[in-house]
């Protein structure tokens, strides 16, 4: 077991964990919360287990889950937006941390791969994991102003 | 280590079973199968598994320079989880068709119609 | 039955199913052994047809024959789904009205919807080198179209999306995949057999004899049959209603 | 001590689907199912299945909850349209 593999299971352990808990508990704008949260750390897990199995073409995954992840945000952001809209959640210090968390990931794992195509490739997902997760925070708190309409 | 992730396995499809039987609703009782197949994932991906090994995918390791894992379980896992997304769908589609016929997604209130 | 006499009924079957699979499992060969003689045979079959993802090499030419059987299935519940969430004579249609989108959500939807469809191209097109394949990455495309309907409208949806061109798209992919097989068969060896194409360099796109194609026929089935799907969901979630 | 991931998410992934089946509530329970999606997405990871994991993705992450979802809203507004019958 190496380092990134360590951190990866801290992660895993602690911030899926706590997902766990806050999906599985407490109000609906918790839940969609803790949902958001679950996909926007375990992206960055999937990266440092990447770097940790030396597989570059691990990377894959995680592109797909920073393409995915808000996506599947967004599908509960609009089918149960007259649920939300009486009680719109609101959680931009978990967004913010979680987000800086990615940020961190996604800069190591860069600075251990140098520049190459794959650098690039990080870069892109690092961008669409961010904008994705901060895209889908908004979304939940009130991104479907005509709820109960349509 | 072990029998763990086995146990896991079984754990889970019996959570799933428990669940289908208790169900007070259809959608909720589709779900509770979907817990059951992730089961037969975890079992099927724990008996391919060899400690040290990884991915049987060479676009970027040496052929024969690391072990791999077994790839025949992964492939027939990979399938199944797709296939396994549309046969959900099937359900659902069922479950719409129950409601629209009976007016009721509760089990319990359908055996009642029909008894 | 009773509710109290079904619970029973589970407790006592789940109980002796929970004894056999302990039994089961205790008796399993030990988690992460060495032994899988399956796995190395297939390992070197793949290598020696120039295929650098096995499990694309089992999926698309090892096991070809099985995944006729899978995406017949898949093929299977796709139509039992039209045919079951299709308009019955006393329901109609009622036009949605549009919803209002925040603006960023909008543009995000607008913006990642291309590079979600790219995504899923490009995961089936490496299916045979890197971790991926058609059925993986059809997913992927089908379910970035949909995107449309989260971030802007379920008419602009619409407008892409011709229901009925997708449905000729899922039964030409299978038609294409029965197709290669027989192909084998005229060649002259087994049906899905790989001796057609020339297995090609290793660990390139064109590798793999009939792999990709394979690869490429399932990824449009697995598209095609998933927007289907989510047309049919769509419909009766959004548009079709009781009454005259 | 190189198996600790493993152990880790294989306890994540049966507390998820123990979450997914105690959850009765069927909007609830696409939450839960959508981050079992996820959990078993790594944990196929870590067993070394990158195919599986990204099928998993691709299945759990979007389309398994919009059907659910979907579904619900259906069955929910059949119910709302007799309400406004009777």
């Amino acid at each position: 077991m190496n380092g990134w593999i360590l951190a990866a299971t801290v992660a895993l352990g602690t911030g899926l964990g706590t997902a766990l808990w806050g999906v599985a508990t407490g109000p609906l704008r918790r839940r969609v919360v803790a949902q958001n949260m679950s996909t926007a750390l375990a992206c960055p897990a999937l990266l440092l287990l990447s770097q940790g199995y030396a597989r570059p073409s691990y990377v894959d995954l995680a592109l797909v889950l920073a393409l995915l992840g808000p996506v599947g945000t967004l599908v509960f952001a609009r089918l149960l937006a007259d649920d939300l809209a009486d009680d719109p959640p609101r959680a931009w210090g978990v967004t913010w941390v979680v987000a800086g968390f990615g940020a961190v990931v996604v800069g190591a794992v860069c600075a251990a791969t140098g520049p190459s195509p794959e650098m690039v490739k990080l870069l892109v997902i690092g961008a669409l994991l961010i904008g994705g997760n901060v895209l889908a925070s908004r979304a939940l708190s009130g991104g479907f102003p005509g709820a109960g309409r349509g | 280590m072990g029998v763990l992730p086995y146990l896991v396995a079984a754990w889970i499809f019996l959570a799933g079973c428990y669940g289908l039987a208790t169900s007070r609703n259809l959608i909720h009782a589709v779900g509770c199968l979907a817990v059951c197949q992730s089961a037969t994932y975890v079992l099927l991906l724990a008996v391919g598994y060899r400690d040290h090994a990884t991915a049987p995918v060479f676009s970027d390791v040496q052929p024969g320079s690391r072990p791999v894992v077994d790839p025949v379980v992964q492939a027939l896992t990979l399938t199944d989880v797709v296939v396994g997304a549309t046969v959900t769908a099937l359900l659902l589609a069922l479950v719409v068709q129950v409601s629209k016929r009976h007016g009721t997604v509760d089990p319990d209130a359908l055996s009642e119609l029909r008894g | 039955m009773s509710r109290r006499a079904r619970l029973w009924l589970v407790a006592v079957g789940g109980g002796a199913l929970a004894a056999l699979l302990v039994a089961a499992c205790l008796d399993l060969p030990a988690f992460g052994g060495t032994r899988h003689p399956y796995g190395d045979r297939a390992v070197r079959e793949s290598l020696a047809r120039h295929t650098a993802n096995t499990i694309a090499s089992i999926n698309f030419d090892q096991r070809a024959f099985d995944t006729l059987g899978e995406i017949s299935i898949l093929f299977a519940a796709v139509l039992g789904c039209v045919v079951l969430l299709r308009q019955t004579r006393d329901e109609h249609r009622a036009r949605p009205e549009p919803e209002p989108v925040a603006l960023p959500v909008r543009r995000y939807a607008l913006a990642v919807l291309p590079v979600a469809l790219l995504t899923g191209l490009y995961v089936i097109a490496h299916g045979q080198l890197s971790p991926g394949g058609g059925f993986q990455g059809g997913v992927v495309a089908a379910t970035s179209l949909h995107l449309l309907y989260l971030g802007a409208d379920y008419r602009a949806l619409e407008r892409i999306r011709p229901v009925g061109l997708y449905e000729v798209g899922d039964a030409l992919a299978v038609s294409a995949y029965l197709v290669t097989g027989i192909a084998g068969l005229i060649g002259g060896t087994a049906f899905l057999a790989n001796t057609l194409l020339p297995y090609g360099t290793f660990n390139t796109l064109s590798s793999g004899g009939t792999v990709p194609l394979l690869n490429a026929a399932v990824g449009m089935e697995v598209a095609c049959a998933v927007v289907v799907l989510l047309a049919r969901f769509l419909d009766q979630a959004v548009e079709i209603e009781e009454g005259k | 001590m190189a198996d600790a991931v493993i152990v880790v998410v294989l306890l994540l992934v049966g507390a998820t689907a123990t979450t997914a089946v105690a959850v009765r509530d069927p909007e609830r329970q696409a939450l839960v199912l959508s981050v079992l999606g996820v959990v078993l997405a790594v944990l196929f990871t870590v067993l070394q299945a990158p195919d599986v994991g990204l099928s998993q993705l691709a299945v759990g992450s979007a389309l398994t909850p919009l059907l659910l979802l979907l579904t619900v809203r259906k069955v929910r507004r059949r119910a709302q349209d007799k309400g406004r019958q009777e």
